[in-house]
């Protein structure tokens, strides 16, 4: 069976992730791929939940962040405040993972609303801890699907910052986190360029440069050395669909 | 050792007024559903809800009427999707709202529980909440000249917690995720302590290192086993990720969100009878197999 | 799970350096004395020892010439009076110092373990430390137009760590006094961990609140019984006051003084040697009957 | 026997706690009026050690502030950043005990030094809690000896803050404490009058106006309704002697 679409994500997160690196997890596909680079590269992957959890070893898949499943057998649990002031705020998280309703053209992510914030069209949840994260975690990566509306030139506000209207704007606040590293979607793989501009680094296999453009609400600019992604291994989609995600609850 | 236990109903009717700024504690774990459905049946009005998360619990009472505005740092009904209720009465202006990050939400509260004008954070470079919530301001910092965001301190007039274990005094100890528990006691005003347990002193005393809220904060003391239903209580009962689901479809029409309100929370005399109701499949779900710490050695001096 | 584990001696030799900024945590309990006497044996020079309350550990490296400068909030032999090394090197200049009330010196850790520019204290109407001590300011709070005291991060290049038990990666456990070292280790550049006892990780797992330090900002374990002696590890030996009370008295006359350090730290290459060379009577005198903390419940999810 | 001049001030201390209060002890003497008061008319007093120990039932006296009896068996342990901040900083704690090397006339109190600063003739060991408690506590009491040397007319150094220069200047302040309410000596007790000016309130039975004028830096203003203190009863010394202090330790 070929990769969904959730699958090739996963996979393609999971090896952004560098063993012994302290990781900020979402639930979700984040969730997955962080459990799917420890049981492959990545064996010493700390996983810290925004809950106030570090070391956790979730022994089913949690539907919330803050599931039981992830403190039973866990390293550590601390308070919220400890979370964002000592870990978070203190830069000793690595990586952390974003998501949200939509991500402009320098990463910067719309979590909030869209419309007026004072008149809301649509109303999202907000923040959490992605404004946080997306400032000093040393780097941030995203998942998500690859659909025009997803895209737009510019967020219509901003949640968390990327790189603002370029790098140098971004450099000027001091940050200690790095800002967003790639986007990972189901057509291929944006990385900021040296003005922290998305550009798309990398196409997942079948898919064309023409189909990404056509999901990207701004122009959206090709590398020089445009790669194409490794499949995924037949012992990635074993991980995922026979152990980590059985009933297919993310990943179908 | 003077006993503060008192039925739920009491403690509601005695500690929290029409207009008042409640905060229910609790990070996904412990929310106090038992206390928020009995504010509902009680009919108070005007109230300003505030929760970093304010998970199904304010969206029903925000549909019961309860709610002048929110105070939120992820208004999302966590892992399904939003807040339905809450949602649609912000989108149609009908509800106030006053919005933070969860750091910025935590550092009110703490610099509420330390009696602080203000405590720091570090610019994150997104300015687009800070510009629209004046409560955010901006400090400069004496030694690099550069500048830090503030937020003012929080304190709740009445702060809900719900415990594993506490004394009839209030002495609680909680394990598993603590959010923001510690700090919205020692925020607020009053405190109401709800717990699946009541034990005796000595066994908070055997482990004084787990006591997060020192009795002496606390103004009332419930006993309310399964009190954090559909949430869970660490050890206790598992979450019942099923309802946070089935919410998620029964609050797209409010005639639903009524007719649940009617046999589930105006239908019911308390959380006992809430309970009873759910019934055995429910509760047999819902178990939790037994998982215990290994003790330390305190010593005896 | 990456073994941290080396000799004390090795952990010492590696991470501090002349120069450094040593902060050796502890508010009475767990004061890793086996550790400064390494640094002693060693023969480290010119480091910054700071520490809430430097207890005899500091007015011992003070005496063996390690010392350039003292950063404390209180600066006495608890109970009994003076530190009378540290006290005449301070009269007679020839030690810097830099001085804080306790909250100060707290407050500089927790910044500079939580990453901030700065922590806000209210004003006490005590100005006089304030004016001396050019590292606090002020800061007008923005919301009331009132002025607030603060204080720099205080990040130590060195923290040393002494807790009841660990893993071998340098996860934590620690009750009793708690005082301010996880402050001190997140505060810290490099984090030295001495353990009463090494488990395993299990362990640590069973109880994941207990944790108060995460492996990942360790970098050395060294397993060290009895390190904390004449202070104490709660659960496992007592205080040993005698010593405390005896110090006042040795401490008067700098040749007793160093005939201490001849017989106790450089005659002794390590802490089981320190141990064994107190001799039965001590170790009798010091022991304690267990007291164990009831479980809690986790449970299996 | 008659009571002792230690076991006079220790009852005279007790006195002044009130059941269900809290109080932010000290060892010594402070430590010794609260385990009495507890035994006595203030059986839910709750004791409270910078330390970061709460409902403290130490079975045996303490030699240091830190003592591992005043853990085993409390009702709970703190870190110190919470004991500052959550507890005294934030006005949870009713009364507080100091002590220092100088009181002056409005209540101020020298732990630093003696003499310059920055030329010390004698180094105290400094302010410790003692500046917060001060500051903060509703209410401070101060056990001292009666000694000319002790209370001077002005401190060398203000480690806490009594009144100030007159009880205006601590009000101007706006501090959530009310500053030293009592000044317990061998001799008597002190109080300070409407100005913050500590007076002579109450003479212990046997002990002279001019006594206590003659050991007091300054001069001295004598309540009009002067009073005698209630010589401590048996019932008092006979827990001090045989319950609290039975080797005499600190009250000899």
């Amino acid at each position: 069976m070929p990769p969904t679409a959730a699958e090739l994500m996963t996979v393609n997160a999971a090896r952004l992730l560098r063993d012994g690196e302290t990781v900020f997890v979402g639930v979700g596909l984040p969730n997955l791929a962080c459990n799917l680079a420890r049981r492959t590269h990545a064996p010493n992957l700390l996983m810290i939940y925004e809950a106030g959890v570090v070391g956790a070893r979730p022994s089913r898949l949690p539907l919330s962040i803050g599931d039981p499943t992830l403190v039973s057998g866990s390293t550590l649990v601390c308070s919220m405040y400890d979370i964002f002031t000592l870990y978070l705020q203190r830069g000793k998280v690595d990586v952390g993972f974003l998501g949200g309703a939509q991500i402009d053209r320098f990463g910067n992510i719309n979590a909030t609303v869209i419309g007026d914030y004072h008149h809301p069209v649509v109303r999202l949840p907000g923040s959490g801890g992605s404004m946080e994260m997306a400032a000093w975690a040393k780097r941030c990566y995203i998942i998500t699907p690859h659909q025009v509306r997803r895209f737009p030139e510019k967020v219509d506000f901003v949640t968390s910052a990327g790189f603002l209207q370029g790098r140098r704007q971004r450099e000027e606040v001091g940050l200690c986190g790095g800002g967003p590293q790639a986007v990972v979607t189901d057509l291929g793989i944006l990385e900021p360029d040296e003005r922290g501009e998305l550009i798309l680094t990398a196409l997942h296999p079948g898919v064309s440069v023409e189909q990404v453009r056509a999901n990207t609400g701004w122009n959206l600019k090709i590398a020089e050395n445009l790669g194409v992604t490794q499949p995924p291994e037949d012992e990635e989609l074993r991980i995922l669909r026979l152990e980590l995600d059985p009933q297919g609850i993310y990943l179908k | 050792m003077a006993s503060k236990l008192c039925a739920l109903a009491d403690a509601i009717s005695r500690n929290v007024a029409d207009g008042d700024l409640i905060y229910a504690a609790g990070f996904t774990h412990l929310i106090p559903f038992a206390a928020g459905h009995e504010i509902i049946r009680q009919r108070r009005k005007n109230l300003v809800l505030a929760r970093a998360t304010p998970d199904l619990l304010y969206d029903q009472m925000t549909a019961a009427g309860c709610a002048r505005k929110i105070i939120f740092s992820y208004m999302g009904n966590p892992g399904v999707g939003s807040l339905r209720i809450i949602r649609q009465e912000i989108e149609s202006g009908r509800l106030e709202w006053e919005e933070y990050s969860h750091f910025g939400m935590i550092s009110r509260l703490q610099a509420g529980a330390s009696g602080l004008p203000f405590l720091p954070m570090n610019p994150t470079a997104a300015t687009d909440l800070e510009n629209r919530n004046p409560q955010y301001r901006r400090v400069v910092d004496p030694y690099s000249g550069k500048e830090v965001v503030v937020v003012p301190p929080l304190n709740p007039d009445v702060a809900i917690i719900h415990v594993q274990r506490c004394d009839v005094e209030g002495n609680a100890q909680i394990w598993g995720i603590i959010g923001e528990q510690k700090e919205a006691a020692f925020a607020a005003r009053r405190v109401i302590l709800t717990a699946e347990e009541i034990v005796s002193e000595e066994v908070i005393r055997s482990d004084p290192n787990r006591t997060l809220i020192p009795g002496f904060l606390v103004d009332a003391v419930c006993h309310t086993p399964y009190c954090a239903h559909p949430s869970y209580t660490q050890g206790y009962y598992d979450r019942d990720n099923s309802f946070y689901i089935a919410w998620d479809k029964l609050s797209e029409r409010r005639e639903e969100v009524h007719k649940y309100l009617e046999e589930w929370v105006y239908g019911v005399p308390d959380r006992a009878a809430y309970w009873e109701k759910l019934g055995p499949e429910t509760h047999q779900r819902l178990k939790v197999a037994s998982r215990l710490s290994l003790p330390v050695n305190y010593g005896e001096y």
